[in-house]
């Protein structure tokens, strides 16, 4: 049996024992139609889906009140506004201002509904409901006030939609036409013009056009409650209001993509967008995210086979419905410094592009005349778990054991063999919840923007308190700054410290501790694992919720957690030193592995989709696809499989990744038994269930069985922590996608070009 | 033959006694039962084909208004016509449409659809316009559950997988005065 | 695996096609497969193909054997029209040769099965 | 009605007159070989190109306005061969001839007109006008020894 | 027989009244009794009888006939009026010298216009492309250089399109027209595959045309 076999069968074992009848179900609901296809049999469904639908019969409840929207009634939760009153009941109410994710502000009156015996209509966004309240929604009343707004707000907006980019996804545009008047009153008796406002620079990725404002302040509520950064605002009153940053200012933010979503006119617009496409001629598909560790649900947005842009997809449990910005606009990274052509080193040493079977026989014959323990794997940031199964397997298969990645992990200990370990235990949700967050050595600002959204939003909401042990950053709220050492850690969990932070993590009923990745890295990253799991499961022993979990591994990269699933080996540390003669290097892109370190005559074989530091050292260059190219399954920090979509072919000759090794691995003559992506990933669900469990996280809870594995590093530690990212220009270029694109590099120079401005 | 008419006949009238009195032009209405055939100004009308047809015929015409038993799960692969390899490779994703993120409205996501796995593209060499050969690329049906989306599937073959999203929220009710409450965190101060 | 077999016995009662019984089914089939088998000299001879009746036979044959495993009624009722439609459009020479000829040779290039030739020639 | 119009002696006239005004027997017959017709008519203008546009209300509408092509063209004419500022009053949407309809747009970048260059070398050929959507990574050359 | 016969189509329709003419077919009896006789219609005025009559027998349109026939005098009436139609206008026009009338809506070969000033109206917006019922066109925009929304591509193909105009009805900028050319036939498909270029060039050619076409309908839209 040999060591990678170990993994999977303790892995598999493991697994087993700790299926919860809610994962079996899941797990075969989800699961059946491919297997039972491939056994030629006609797939069921197991579940009774109807279930799923909810009962209509509406029965009085004793904690809610009763309204009634146009006759039916309806409970709710006392307080609640009319405008989600009517929701309930199914009746969309139009507005403007109104989001469910901000504040209410009441300032566009759009959603005015007719009350009984209120002599006027009233703003269903704010009003809250009373017992017996009789809303009208659809009154001659009603729309006649939806008319009156409509008109007042059209008199002040430009008839330029057919150069406006929310042209056919715009709320003005929909709801003109569903509640407008069909002829206008607006004539320019003075022929003083309709109302213009200047335009405002916001940076390189929104394009404002302020004309086409309606006030709905949307935007400025985000930039204040969501993304913490209080740039916007409004100045003057009446026909001279306007929307802006008041001086002339980027708006500073990772999450500034987010406004143009919110934007129900065409004032703010998507810059690296503009004018190329309209919604109605484009194709959407339901894709999931890899450049941050959260693996966010998108939708990309494609047209003649180009991915034109990216947009959030609602999914409560990820990303609510927003989107960090280098997820939303590194999508032009895509189309540059593509690999389409598989390349070899001529006699000259230079690449020159060849057909695949050369490439492969090429890479076959580098990898069958390399002794097993000779061959290093290097996996990168962005692949899939089905190209690290094949790639493992034939490493395997040759011998090899040397399979790894890039981002490194303590192996001391319970290492990575217990997955609570290296998980965002917590889950993303739940996060909002926490009453108390210490964060340990991350700046989840950058590395994790959603998840610091999440923070942020139970800042905001739940009053929750944060503290922070590392370098001193801005994570948009308020914080308790500890210090920077990683020796105060140490005095937390072994209860030296009198620090308030640990009184105010033993008086917290749901605290979460979350641990950046990065800290790991240093020779003292197992003895501060071992010190924070300690400090994580000494509070959670004492939480009178049961279920709560207090320890978070902040991953860093989209690809760490399937890798270390299927039992890679984190870091390249040693096997790098004992000088290998094959390293094949799975989109590994970071400059783990560089020229200088291997020996002269060791062949680079590189698989990926991006000319980057992988493919410029690389002598055989296989072009492999990006995660918008495939059909590939991905694993987020909380543990949570997800797949993404084919949206476009792959460039030129790029194939998918897993089918060139399965392709390399005829060749070399070690075949690999999976011919299709149902059989690959049955092989996935043979190592772990829980990689083709789409959709959902499996609980997993071995944080007493970690310590005492770890009791023996517990070491005095004294090192200082630092991140990576620091500042908003780190964000923007951290993989070879990013790398890539265009518009993260403007992004960079905007933000250093705003530094030096006085404002 | 005499037997064909009689036996016409009466068929004729089952069906005439039901349809008559919504269709009748005479001024007498018809009485419901039992018929008096002086009260009838109007001859019975009868099917001219009921009269014609052969016994053999008339039985199959009333086969064919029978009902069979046949199994719930149909097959339709042999009649579609659709190739092979569209039927055996391809794999359906049976989804909820997602909210467009640009706009707040919700009214054309209340469905399921279908569709098929994006298969390869390519540039026209001449004008760069881009062709695809796959014929099922703009198929996406709607269904209004889940379960009629794995039916029509299953009629035909193809190989379904359930994406279901992650929408459910909790209830929570909002509040205009959170903006003003002064020792809370959801005060505002640009605006 | 209960709720599997509840689908597999799970029968519902529908208006029929043409037969409504299965025996009647095999009686259309049988009679399309005679209906066939005698024009086949007919064909041959009007189409002028380079096949010779017993390899039309076999391919009527192998034809009507590739939907043996049919049993749904209405599915086979609809199959023997489908056969009748193209009866009638070979012996009425609606067809042209190259529609006769098409049942023996695809028209299309065939394309590769094993995995690995796949990958060398397209994306798919 | 005159004795000479009985006699059909008119038509006669005008025969000799077609002939004289394309210019005599031999010239009337290189006409006829060319255009298939001999008409008489008032010379309205002359494009460009040297075509020469008559107009004589005596024949029916839809005949009351011809073109002779350029005698350049040889026996090359085509339809395409008018330009199009003629055009209009060749297919009876004014009565204006260009020359003396002052709204017609003369703008600096309206191009020359020419015919229907389909056949010859001159043809239009499609090709696309966008960028590739693709940019490929080229590797970095290491210096060639 | 008088020359009008040789001309007129039929004097006997002509010359019955104006009131309606029914016209009915001879009835013939059936065959039992092994002759074929004719039923003549009931005389009521209004009636006419349309279908071929039994020739007179009387001795003098016997003889007339026998003249005819042996004088060949249908042949000289049909040499008459192969004469006649000799000196005879014709009614056909002889194109490409002569040409026919066209509206001012005539809806030929496409062109993409410029404003006075030289640049290019297209907008991008889209808006020919949705509404295109063939699906004609292809249009890719981006941003100019100068910040303003303009197409990469816009191709028509002029082999799909069906001139049904309802691309320059909805544009918003009257910048594709169905001009007025409809001499634009090709030796080859690809030429009629019309790409940006190839559109704009069209509009500077025809513009002269395009400008008074619509200056002509203006009161109409």
């Amino acid at each position: 049996m040999t060591k990678a076999d170990y993994y999977c069968s303790v892995k598999l074992s493991r697994c087993r024992c700790c299926q919860s009848k809610f994962f079996n179900e899941s797990i075969r609901m989800l699961r059946q139609p491919l297997t039972r296809a491939l056994a030629l049999k006609s797939p069921t469904r197991a579940a009774p889906l109807a279930a799923r639908c909810q009962a209509t019969q509406i029965q009085p409840q004793p904690d809610k009140v009763e309204v009634f929207i146009d006759d039916k009634p309806v409970y709710v939760l006392p307080g609640t506004t009319i405008l989600q009153a009517t929701a309930q009941a199914g009746v969309e109410i139009p507005r403007f201002c109104y989001h469910e994710r901000l504040a209410v502000a009441g300032n566009c009156r759009m959603c005015l509904v007719e009350v009984e015996k209120s002599p006027k209509p009233a703003a269903a966004c704010a009003m809250p409901v009373m017992k017996g309240m009789r809303v009208k929604t659809n009154s001659d009343l009603t729309r006649k006030a939806r008319e009156g707004v409509m008109e007042f707000l059209l008199v002040n907006h430009p008839l330029d939609c057919p150069i406006c980019d929310q042209g056919g996804e715009c709320d003005l545009q929909d709801q003109s036409m569903a509640f407008g008047s069909d002829k206008s009153r607006f004539t320019d008796i003075h022929f003083s013009g309709k109302r213009a406002v200047e335009d405002k620079d916001v940076g390189p990725l929104i394009k404002t056009i302020m004309t086409r404002c309606i006030h709905c302040t949307r935007c400025i509520r985000f930039a204040s409650e969501v993304a913490g950064v209080d740039d916007f605002g409004t100045t003057g009153r009446g026909t001279d209001m306007q929307v802006g940053t008041y001086v002339e200012k980027m708006f500073l933010s990772e999450l500034s993509g987010n406004i143009i979503d919110l934007c129900p006119v065409g004032a703010l617009t998507s810059k690296p967008y503009s004018f190329a496409a309209r919604p109605w001629e484009t194709r959407r598909i339901d894709s999931v995210d890899v450049l941050d560790p959260l693996g966010s649900n998108i939708v990309v947005t494609t047209r003649t086979n180009e991915v034109l842009r990216i947009l959030p997809r609602t999914n409560e449990e990820i990303n609510e419905e927003w989107l960090s910005d280098k997820s939303r606009f590194a999508c032009d990274g895509l189309k540059r410094q593509r690999l389409v052509t598989p390349m070899l080193t001529d006699s000259r040493g230079n690449l020159t592009p060849v057909e695949w079977e050369d490439a492969i026989v090429a890479a076959a014959r580098a990898l069958r005349d390399c002794p097993p323990e000779k061959l290093l794997v290097v996996a990168g940031d962005m692949a899939d778990a089905e190209s690290l199964m094949a790639l493992k397997d034939l490493a395997n298969k040759l011998g090899s054991e040397n399979v790894c990645t890039e981002q490194y992990f303590p192996l001391e200990g319970a290492g990575i063999d217990l997955r609570s370990s290296y998980l965002l235990n917590t889950k993303i949700a739940n996060v909002e919840d926490a009453d108390f967050v210490l964060l340990i050595g991350t700046n989840v600002r950058f590395e994790a923007p959603l998840l610091n959204a999440r923070i942020r939003k139970a800042y905001v909401h739940k009053e929750t308190d944060i503290a922070l042990i590392g370098p001193q950053v801005d994570l948009t709220y308020d914080y308790l700054h500890v210090g920077e050492s990683a020796s105060i850690v140490k005095d937390l969990a072994t209860g030296t410290s009198s620090h308030e932070v640990m009184k105010r993590l033993q008086q917290a009923k749901r605290p979460i501790v979350i641990l950046g990745a990065d800290q790991l890295k240093t020779p003292e990253g197992s003895a501060l694992l071992a010190y924070t799991q300690e400090l994580a499961l000494k509070v959670q022993e004492k939480l009178a919720d049961k279920e709560w979990k207090v320890l978070n591994v902040l991953q860093r990269t989209a690809s760490q957690v399937a890798a270390l699933d299927i039992g890679y080996k984190p870091g390249v540390g040693k096997l790098l030193q004992s000088g290998p003669k094959v390293v094949y290097l799975l989109g590994a892109d970071n400059g783990v592995v560089s020229r200088d370190q291997l020996p002269k005559d060791a062949v680079v074989i590189y698989q990926g989709h991006h000319g980057d530091n992988g493919a410029a050292i690389a002598d055989i260059v296989l072009p492999g696809a990006a995660y918008t190219e495939k059909r590939a399954t991905y694993v987020n920090a909380e543990g949570r499989a997800q797949q993404t979509l084919v949206a476009v072919t792959p460039p030129g000759k790029a194939r998918e990744d897993w089918k060139i090794i399965r392709a390399l691995s005829e060749v070399v003559g070690e075949r690999l038994p999976y011919d299709n992506l149902d059989e690959i990933r049955d092989r996935l669900s043979q190592v772990s269930p829980a990689l083709v469990n789409y959709g959902n996280v499996q609980d997993n809870n071995y944080f007493a069985q970690a310590r005492a594995l770890a009791q023996s590093l517990q070491k005095p530690i004294s090192g200082k922590m630092d991140v990576q990212l620091k500042q908003l220009e780190d964000y923007f270029m951290t993989d070879s996608i990013s790398r890539a694109s265009p518009t993260m590099a403007k992004c960079v120079q905007a933000v250093l070009k705003q530094k030096q401005s006085s404002y | 033959m005499l037997k064909a008419v009689s036996r016409a006949a009466g068929l004729a009238k089952t069906q005439l006694s039901k349809s008559l009195p919504a269709l009748s032009t005479c001024s007498v209405r018809l009485q419901t039962c039992p018929p008096d055939p002086t009260c009838i100004k109007e001859a019975w009308k009868i099917e001219n084909e009921s009269i014609i047809s052969m016994p053999d015929e008339q039985r199959q015409k009333n086969a064919l208004e029978s009902t069979i038993t046949v199994p719930t799960k149909v097959d339709l692969t042999p009649v579609n016509g659709v190739p092979e390899e569209h039927i055996k490779t391809r794999r359906v994703r049976i989804y909820k449409p997602s909210k467009n993120a640009m706009q707040s409205g919700t009214n054309n996501i209340h469905h399921w659809e279908m569709e098929f796995d994006n298969r390869q593209r390519w540039e026209n060499p001449l004008m760069g316009w881009t062709s695809t050969g796959d014929p099922l690329s703009n198929m996406k049906i709607q269904f209004s559950s889940p379960d009629e989306a794995i039916e029509h599937c299953e009629k035909n073959g193809w190989m379904w997988y359930i994406d279901e999203p992650k929408i459910e929220k909790s209830e929570k009710p909002k509040n205009y005065g959170l903006n003003f409450s002064w020792n809370r965190r959801t005060r505002v101060s640009t605006k | 695996m209960s709720a599997r077999q509840a689908i597999q016995v799970g029968t519902k009662t529908v208006k029929p096609v043409l037969s409504t019984t299965p025996g009647e089914a095999k009686r259309r089939v049988l009679n399309l497969y005679k209906a066939w088998y005698r024009q086949v000299p007919y064909l041959v001879k009007d189409f002028d193909i380079p096949k010779s009746e017993e390899q039309c036979r076999a391919k009527i044959k192998e034809l009507f054997l590739k939907n043996k495993d049919v049993t749904d009624i209405r599915v086979i009722d609809l199959l023997v029209i489908k056969g009748q439609i193209e009866l009638k459009e070979s012996v009425n020479m609606w067809k042209q040769k190259g529609h006769i000829m098409s049942y023996f040779k695809p028209t299309e290039e065939p394309k590769p099965k094993d995995f690995l030739s796949k990958f060398f020639s397209s994306n798919e | 009605m005159s004795v000479g119009k009985i006699l059909g002696l008119d038509k006669v006239v005008t025969l000799f007159n077609i002939i004289r005004q394309n210019g005599g027997i031999r010239a009337s017959l290189y006409k006829l070989y060319r255009q298939d017709e001999l008409k008489d008519g008032v010379l309205v203008g002359e494009d460009k190109f040297g075509n020469k546009y008559y107009e004589n209300p005596r024949y029916f509408y839809s005949r009351n306005r011809w073109v002779e092509y350029s005698d350049k063209f040889n026996m090359d004419y085509d339809g395409s061969q008018i330009p199009a500022e003629w055009f209009g009053w060749m297919h009876y949407k004014t009565d204006l001839p260009p020359h003396q309809d002052p709204s017609r747009p003369r703008y600096k970048w309206m191009t020359n007109y020419n015919e229907n260059l389909t056949g010859t070398t001159a043809q239009y050929v499609p090709y696309s006008t966008t960028r590739p959507k693709v940019e490929a990574w080229l590797p970095p050359r290491k210096s060639s020894v | 027989m008088s020359l009008a016969k040789i001309f007129s189509v039929s004097s006997r329709v002509r010359a019955t009244g104006t009131g309606g003419i029914v016209v009915r077919h001879a009835q013939y009896s059936t065959p039992s009794e092994g002759k074929v006789e004719k039923v003549y219609p009931p005389s009521v005025s209004g009636y006419k009888y349309v279908n071929a009559e039994d020739p007179n027998m009387s001795m003098k349109e016997m003889s007339n006939r026998a003249a005819q026939t042996l004088f060949w005098t249908e042949l000289a009436r049909g040499f008459a009026v192969t004469l006649a139609h000799v000196f005879k206008e014709p009614a056909t026009i002889n194109y490409p010298f002569e040409k026919g009338p066209l509206s001012p809506r005539f809806r030929g070969e496409h062109a993409l216009r410029r404003y006075p000033s030289g640049e290019e109206r297209c907008i991008a917006c889209k808006l020919c492309e949705a509404i295109c019922p063939a699906q004609a066109i292809t249009i890719e925009a981006e941003e100019r250089k100068d910040g303003s929304r303009r197409t990469t591509r816009y191709d028509i193909d002029m082999t799909k399109c069906i001139y049904c105009g309802f691309c320059q009805e909805a544009c918003p900028v009257d910048a594709i027209v169905e001009g007025p050319n409809f001499e634009f036939s090709t030796e080859t498909h690809e030429e009629l595959l019309y790409n940006k270029e190839k559109l704009l060039s069209n509009g500077d050619k025809w513009e002269s045309e395009i400008a008074s076409n619509i200056r002509a309908d203006h009161l109409y839209r």
